[in-house]
């Protein structure tokens, strides 16, 4: 019988370990075979380049997910990081051109609003699902008064080349997002933070009593997620070459949506980066597959949809019981 | 470890006893500072303007709030408003009050179609509602391109675009609605299974309630609700539109929850919904009004939903953690 | 010919009308509202439309009185925020619309009409409502001919290109009707032209970061075979030009926007883009509310007694190429528009009725 | 007799007004075994958790090693030396073994203070598993483990604490066995017999027998005040049982009225070669009405999932269930509640209530539709018969409107009970671990209520926590072993002796 901590909201048993990883097969032969050219070594490179930004952030939210929580403030903090850093580099609107220092201060900013998550959810006791909700919104607000209709016009060069550029034909952008998902493997199997994450999830109260400090493990759970969401903005804006408050647009959704895929459970506790980074790169594939085969833009999000449906069908199919609890 | 200790904290008693009138607290000091800045946003017109307004958000969140009780979401809802809208525009002319039932119809069985298989293949509400999500939006889009205009046979729904005693039909309808639903709750056994599944759904399982029944009705009802803010936008707008409601769909989950009903199921009920819709409403509308910065809006937004969120969701629960 | 004739007739009716209708000012200045109602303005266009909209209400003296709302995109809210303005004296305000879709431009019109505000709309709205229908609020509606500007660009993408070869088109919004009548422009050349040939079309929402990716995956499917790009909007050019930087094929392949906005111009004149076409954003931005002002000071008689083709007409596009780039690189001064914005010539740039 | 290494004196503490430690003070010896006696709300479970620094002491000070102290967590408690073993279990699940017995202490695996090293990490727990010859893989997860040896684990994890204080650890064990089936009690007993050479430990347990083996000296708690203390030897049970209970006990169920020859009566329930894989293969027996019949065997011999499948909370592979003659499958639980089948799950506060409700809305769960007027609930007559069946099964409870956690134990399962009984004619209940973690007091009310029941003609399904237990109860007894029935003593006279029904379970 299922112990208790399986229940709670949106909680749910974890996915069989290989489901996505077969699905991400499954797509791959299927599109290759509907479209050679999917296969080429330039398309590899334009899904890990496409997948790049996406995986930084699910590797952040991985880890609040893990704790149980959600973290939906992404999209305000890439927007707040974006024009950020667009205003302190080398750029249109002021005089500043700071260069790294700039892109470290955009980054920090991410830290400070994952900060402010992570004290509305500890100290005040909000549900991550709130706290983030609003926090997003006045995150968006903020970038809105940075942005005041004038949106500011990266110039930097070393850091447009980079946001473009590639090392041994390989993306840059891909090349960040392993080494972040290598450390996010670090951090979860070899790291207090990434234990203590599941400790969390598997049963908050339960880690409370054995004395872990959780809410100092759940803020740094924030910060991380609000760290790797501002990287994830300032790279964006490097690539496109302004600061915009849209430049994650979506991207909140499709995070959650790759976090589930991969079969980190909402319910936290079970997953992890690795598992997430399938789903990413599932959703990336998807993506570009459908452009590749022609499917018309209007039918794109069915088509995205009843892949995850089908995923999680194929994957959780046969864990069904009578007494399972599904949120 | 028992909560006993934990909940009977004395101190906790007196606040416990005024959360239930927080939600009303916020939406009045909202309304109060907004008319601070600008009278006239208070007076009887405007208000019946925001109740007009808010009709379409209350409907979204009404259902939903009964998915919420299950400790389920529906994503899907906003979409499936859109693809009501347009289908509603599209076969007003043709089949006047028949296109309104029949799309009312369609939409419940998509609903439905969502519930059961969450309730059948185990998958939680989110990864399902979030496909539904995808599906539905690109179905109303490939259905109509653009905006379908009701070019006849408005009539059918023309009535909900009138107010009598200053009350919006619009508002009035939502509310009626709401108010059905909020009975059912109360007096049917299925509000009780509701709440007993949000609650524990091991134990009302074990207690011979059959809970995927319950679930594939709730959605079913989400369904219908869609249809009818469907209709409603339909009616408001004079035509259907693919990506009318998108907008529409965190706002309405966010009504639920400053309402006071809580993410984790079991804890909450419509009354609340209602002031948080309308306190939402104001939000939109109200900084508009007082003619600040529109950036000032998100951020607003986002203090009320965290400081409502802060008033009404500590309310302690045994079975959650 | 027509055009000139039509603006003749125009102007002496306005002038005899003027001189019939003594026209008393129907608001004191001071209580004039300008509000310029729009989606966002995160994108350069409609970052410029708001500031077409401030520099008149400088000009105009009522820099005060001047309200941007923002809708975020959500239909339903820009009509909310109407409303939520209306509450106030309506009859002194006027609304500058861009239409988030065309279907919100009933609801705003038939508020107009209850409450007694002005408002002037742009681009589309749907069939089969028009200003001179008994939409006396309603001042105008000044259109944009978005098939003509799609065809616009797509001939100069054609030629730049020798009128052979394969393009790659990034949509707007779809439910849009711009989106769709400048991709039916695009169309209609390709019909024309046999050689044309239209590898791939996707839609990127209007948005840069969304065009980004698309032309990435086009370029790894079609590598060589793309010898245009043609975009909806210049910010979804921008976007695939960036990837075409990636590439290393930024200049190499020509690239058409709409819009005109100032990094499409700079682009333009690094020959990096082709060409764009500007509906002038500032002009959008600005003359509903100088209609607006001129009727409400009496400056011009009530919009009702207008013959049909002020109060539904199409702007005037300028299609901005190389050759003539230079005139756009900076942002314009408001004495270029003064001109436009005096209550004689409101219907300067019209070009012919739009229905 | 050495110096007391613990010592309370006049811990008081109360909740929400109600008293529920009252000026107690006692004192634990080293390396010495001290039992906690005492009825439900005694204030047994509250006193452990004061000395582990799980909730704070309204007045009264704890005395360690002849220095007061004052513990705001359960980690200071640890790092003081005091462990302890709760009744619910504390286990991460989704962790391995090793990080749940170190969790929190993880400093001496750790490389540059910050990486986990896996091996040293395992070695630790490995350490600790093994001074309870315990032989479970560090590396596990942990629910893949059974109940038992989770119980294992946890007394691992609280062994733990003696590598990070100077001093012998004090272990608090409150309610350790009141879960385990025998012969995971015999382990866990013997270990508390080893313990006594490397600690002092604090044992609670409802079990009188268990306690009076294995303790030194008994502490006899009544709400909230320490009654009496008894060292070994020199008490008798009886005058034990009449402290706690503040009365004299007349009967205990162990003497109870004799059988009722019921094979006469018709057969309620048949059950023919009913299999599940993996749990228990061809099982086949019948149940008479107003027969109790109970199944013994060790946990994993099948039976609890036995009493889901015919409950309809399983699905079986082959065989077919027969009810008054017809052969019925359930999709789902309520089909066999229809049918008028009731079952009383070992979790109760997971599985049994709905913690959140109201006693009434409990109550009615089950059987709403039979208390609706048209499609609306008639709340009347539904608070009408909650009222009456609160009264006969003397529900100790402020308000039907009470919600749920805020019963005992024991009401709480009276509760559950109720939930099924006021169906109109309930045919069968299937009890698992009725008794549970019940005072003597409450268990015997059970008892009576469970033997009623069967003589009105209602059949029950029953597992019980212990041998004697199950005879006392049962007409007939049917033995399980490795999912199979291995033995079966048909109602009558004589009683089958717990030696015969336990070498056919094991």
């Amino acid at each position: 019988m299922e112990p208790q901590h399986e229940q709670g909201v949106l909680k749910f048993s974890s996915f069989h370990p290989w489901g996505p990883c077969v699905a991400l097969i499954v797509l791959c032969v299927g599109f290759g075979l509907a479209e050679p050219r999917f296969a080429s070594m330039e398309n590899l490179r334009v899904i890990a380049d496409r997948s790049a930004i996406p995986l930084i952030l699910a590797v952040g939210m991985t880890f609040v997910v893990l704790q149980g929580a959600i973290d939906l403030s992404i999209e305000g903090v890439m927007a707040v990081s974006s024009l950020t850093v667009a205003m302190l580099v080398l750029n249109s609107r002021t005089g500043l051109d700071l260069g790294l220092i700039g892109v470290l201060l955009a980054v920090l900013s991410g830290v400070g609003i994952g900060l402010v998550n992570g004290i509305v959810v500890t100290r005040l006791g909000v549900p991550p699902f709130m706290a983030t909700l609003g926090v997003w919104s006045a995150a968006s607000g903020f970038a809105m008064l940075l942005s005041g209709g004038q949106p500011p016009l990266i110039h930097d060069q070393t850091l447009r080349a980079f946001g473009l550029g590639r090392t041994f034909t390989v993306p840059n952008l891909a090349i960040v997002a392993i080494l972040v998902l290598a450390l996010g493997y670090v951090l979860q199997h070899y790291t207090r933070f990434g234990r203590y994450s599941m400790a969390i999830g598997g049963g908050e109260h339960l880690a409370r009593l054995t004395g872990l400090p959780v809410d100092r493990y759940k803020v740094l759970a924030f910060v991380f997620s609000g760290l790797l969401a501002s990287l994830g903005g300032v790279l964006g804006s490097a690539r496109i070459g302004l600061g915009h408050i849209d430049v994650g647009l979506g991207q909140m959704f499709a995070t959650v949506t790759a976090v589930v895929v991969g079969g980190t459970s909402l319910g936290g506790g079970r997953g992890g980066v690795i598992q997430s980074a399938v789903g990413t790169v599932i959703l990336a594939v998807i993506a570009d597959g459908m452009i590749f085969v022609g499917i018309t833009p209007d039918l794109q999000k069915a088509v995205q949809g009843v892949i995850i449906l089908s995923a999680s069908l194929f994957a959780t199919w046969r864990q069904r019981g009578r007494l399972r609890i599904i949120r | 470890m028992t909560f006993k200790d934990d909940r009977s904290q004395p101190r906790r008693k007196p606040y416990t006893l005024v959360r239930p009138y927080v939600p009303l607290a916020v939406l009045l000091a909202l309304l109060s500072s907004v008319g601070a800045i600008q009278h006239t946003f208070v007076s009887p017109y405007n208000l019946s303007v925001l109740a007009d307004e808010s009709s379409v958000i209350l409907l979204l969140a009404t259902a939903q709030t009964v998915v919420i009780l299950l400790g389920g979401i529906d994503l899907s809802m906003a979409a499936l408003t859109a693809l009501a809208s347009v289908l509603i525009a599209l076969t007003l002319p043709s089949m006047k009050v028949g296109s309104v039932i029949s799309v009312l119809a369609l939409t419940t069985l998509l609903g439905a179609f969502q519930g059961y298989i969450h309730a059948r293949a185990q998958l939680p509400s989110v990864v399902v509602t979030l496909a539904g999500l995808g599906i539905w939006s690109s179905l109303a889009l490939t259905i109509a391109h653009t905006t379908i205009p009701v070019s006849a046979g408005f009539s059918a729904i023309g009535w909900l675009k009138g107010s009598s005693f200053g009350v919006p039909h619009s508002f009035a309808f939502a509310a009626a609605a709401l108010a059905v639903l909020a009975g059912s709750l109360r007096w049917l056994p299925l509000g009780r299974y509701v709440y007993a599944i949000g609650l524990n759904p091991r134990a009302a399982l074990l207690s011979g309630i059959r809970v995927g029944r319950v679930k594939t009705l709730a959605f079913a009802l989400t369904g219908l609700f869609s249809g009818l803010a469907g209709m409603a936008m339909v009616a408001r707008t004079g035509s259907g539109n693919p990506t009318i409601a998108d907008s529409l769909l965190l706002p309405s989950i966010a009504a639920v929850l400053i309402g006071g009903t809580k993410m984790s199921g079991g804890v909450g009920g419509l009354g609340c919904t209602v002031i948080g819709a309308l306190s939402i409403t104001i939000l939109r509308v109200g900084i508009a009004a007082t003619g600040l910065d529109p950036a000032y809006e998100p951020i607003a937004y986002g203090v009320l939903i965290v400081t409502a969120a802060l008033a009404t969701d500590r309310s302690w629960d045994p079975l959650q953690k | 010919m027509k055009k000139s004739v039509l603006m003749i007739a125009g102007s002496v009716l306005l002038m005899l009308s003027a001189r019939i209708v003594a026209a008393v000012p129907l608001c004191d200045k001071s209580q004039i509202r300008l509000v310029n109602s729009m989606r966002e303005i995160a994108q350069p266009y409609h970052a410029n439309l708001d500031k077409g909209g401030r520099m008149f209400a400088r000009w105009a003296g009522l820099e005060q009185r001047y309200i941007l709302q923002l809708n975020q995109g959500d239909s339903d809210k820009q009509v909310s925020l109407m409303r939520g303005v209306l509450t106030t004296n309506p009859r002194c305000t006027i609304f500058n619309v861009e239409p988030n879709a065309d279907l919100v431009v009933q609801p705003m019109v038939n508020a107009a009409n209850q409450s007694g505000a002005w408002i002037v709309t742009h681009w589309a709205h749907n069939e089969g409502l028009h200003p001179f229908d008994g939409n006396d609020q309603w001042i105008a509606h000044v259109a944009v001919n978005s098939l003509e500007a799609g065809v616009a660009i797509s001939k100069l993408l054609a030629a730049s290109i020798g009128g052979k070869g394969g393009i790659v088109a990034l949509q707007g919004r779809l439910d849009t009707d711009p989106a769709r009548k400048r991709f039916a422009g695009l169309l209609q050349v390709l019909k024309s032209m046999p050689d044309l040939r239209l590898l791939d079309q996707q839609t990127a929402n209007w948005d840069r970061t969304a065009a980004f990716p698309i032309m990435q995956t086009w370029l790894a499917k079609y590598g060589n075979q793309i010898a245009g790009v043609w975009a909806a909007n210049d910010d979804m050019a921008l976007g695939a030009l960036e990837a075409l930087r990636a590439a290393d094929l930024a200049g190499k392949i020509p690239v058409v926007g709409v819009d005109g906005i100032p990094e499409a111009i700079a682009a333009i004149d690094k020959g990096e883009m082709i060409a764009t076409v500007s509906s002038d954003a500032y002009y959008q931005g600005s003359i509903g509310l100088a209609m607006g002002v001129c009727v409400l000071t009496g400056q011009v008689p009530l919009p009702k007694a207008w013959p049909k083709e002020k109060r539904e007409y199409y702007l005037k596009l300028q299609v901005i190429t190389k050759g003539n780039a230079w005139q756009y690189r900076s942002d314009p001064q408001p004495s270029a528009y003064v001109h436009d914005w005096d209550c004689a010539n409101l219907w300067n740039r019209s070009t012919s009725k739009a229905f | 007799m050495n110096a007391p290494v613990l010592r309370t004196e006049g811990l008081s503490k109360s909740f929400a007004g109600i008293r529920v430690l009252d000026d107690v003070s006692i004192e634990v010896r080293a390396r010495e075994v001290v039992g906690l006696i005492g009825e439900n709300g005694a204030g047994k479970s509250t006193l452990l958790k004061v000395l582990a620094g799980l909730c704070r002491p309204d007045c009264g000070r704890i005395v360690l090693r002849g220095t007061t102290i004052s513990l705001r967590c359960v980690s200071e408690a640890a790092a003081a030396g005091i462990g302890m073993v709760c009744q619910e279990q504390s286990l991460l699940s989704n962790l391995s073994v090793a990080e749940n017995v170190l969790l929190g202490h993880e400093d001496a695996a750790l490389r540059l203070g910050v990486f986990y090293n896996w091996g040293a990490l395992h070695a630790l727990a490995k350490a600790q598993l093994d001074k309870l010859g315990s032989s479970i893989m560090p590396s596990a997860q942990t629910d893949t483990l059974s109940f038992g040896e989770r119980q294992m684990v946890e007394l691992a994890k609280v062994m733990a604490i003696e590598n990070r204080t100077p001093h012998e650890p004090v272990i608090l064990l409150d309610e350790v066995t009141s879960m385990l089936d025998t012969e995971q009690t015999e382990t866990v007993l013997t270990q508390i017999e080893c313990l006594r050479n490397r600690a002092s430990v604090v044992f609670v347990s409802h079990r009188l027998d268990e306690v009076l083996r294995v303790c030194d000296r008994v502490y006899v708690m009544n709400n909230g005040r320490c009654v009496a203390q008894r060292n070994r030897g020199c008490y008798k049970i009886a005058d034990l049982q009449q402290l706690m209970l503040g009365r004299n006990l007349s009967v205990e169920y162990r003497n109870d009225a004799p059988q009722v020859l019921i094979t006469g009566s018709t057969v309620r329930l048949s059950v023919r070669a009913l299999s599940r894989a993996n749990s228990y293969q061809a099982v086949s027996f019948e149940l008479r009405a107003g027969e109790v019949l109970g199944i013994a065997g060790v946990s994993r011999s099948g039976r609890e999932s036995l009493c889901r499948t015919l409950f309809g909370a399983e699905e079986p592979d082959s065989g077919e269930i027969v009810l008054d003659g017809k052969s019925v499958s359930f999709a789902e639980p309520a089909d066999a509640v229809r049918l008028g089948i009731g079952y009383v799950p070992v979790e109760r506060l997971v599985e049994g209530v709905v913690a959140g409700l109201s006693v009434r809305e409990n109550m009615t769960l089950a059987h709403l539709d039979g208390l609706c007027r048209g499609p609306l609930i008639d709340r009347g007559r539904e608070r009408e018969l909650v009222m009456r069946w609160v009264e006969r099964l003397r529900i100790k409870l402020r308000a039907p409107e009470t919600p749920a956690y805020q019963l005992s134990g024991g009401n709480q399962q009276k509760l559950v009970l109720a939930k099924w009984l006021i169906a109109r004619k309930p045919k069968i209940l299937i009890l698992d671990h009725p008794l549970l973690g019940l005072d003597v007091c409450t268990r015997m009310e059970i008892t009576l209520l469970i033997r009623d029941l069967a003589r009105s003609g209602i059949s029950i399904l029953l597992i019980a926590d212990t041998l004697n237990e199950l005879i006392a109860l049962s007409d007939s007894i049917i033995v399980m072993k490795d999912g199979a029935v291995s033995g079966c003593f048909p109602a009558s006279t004589e009683r089958p002796s717990e030696r015969e029904i336990l070498e056919r379970m094991v």
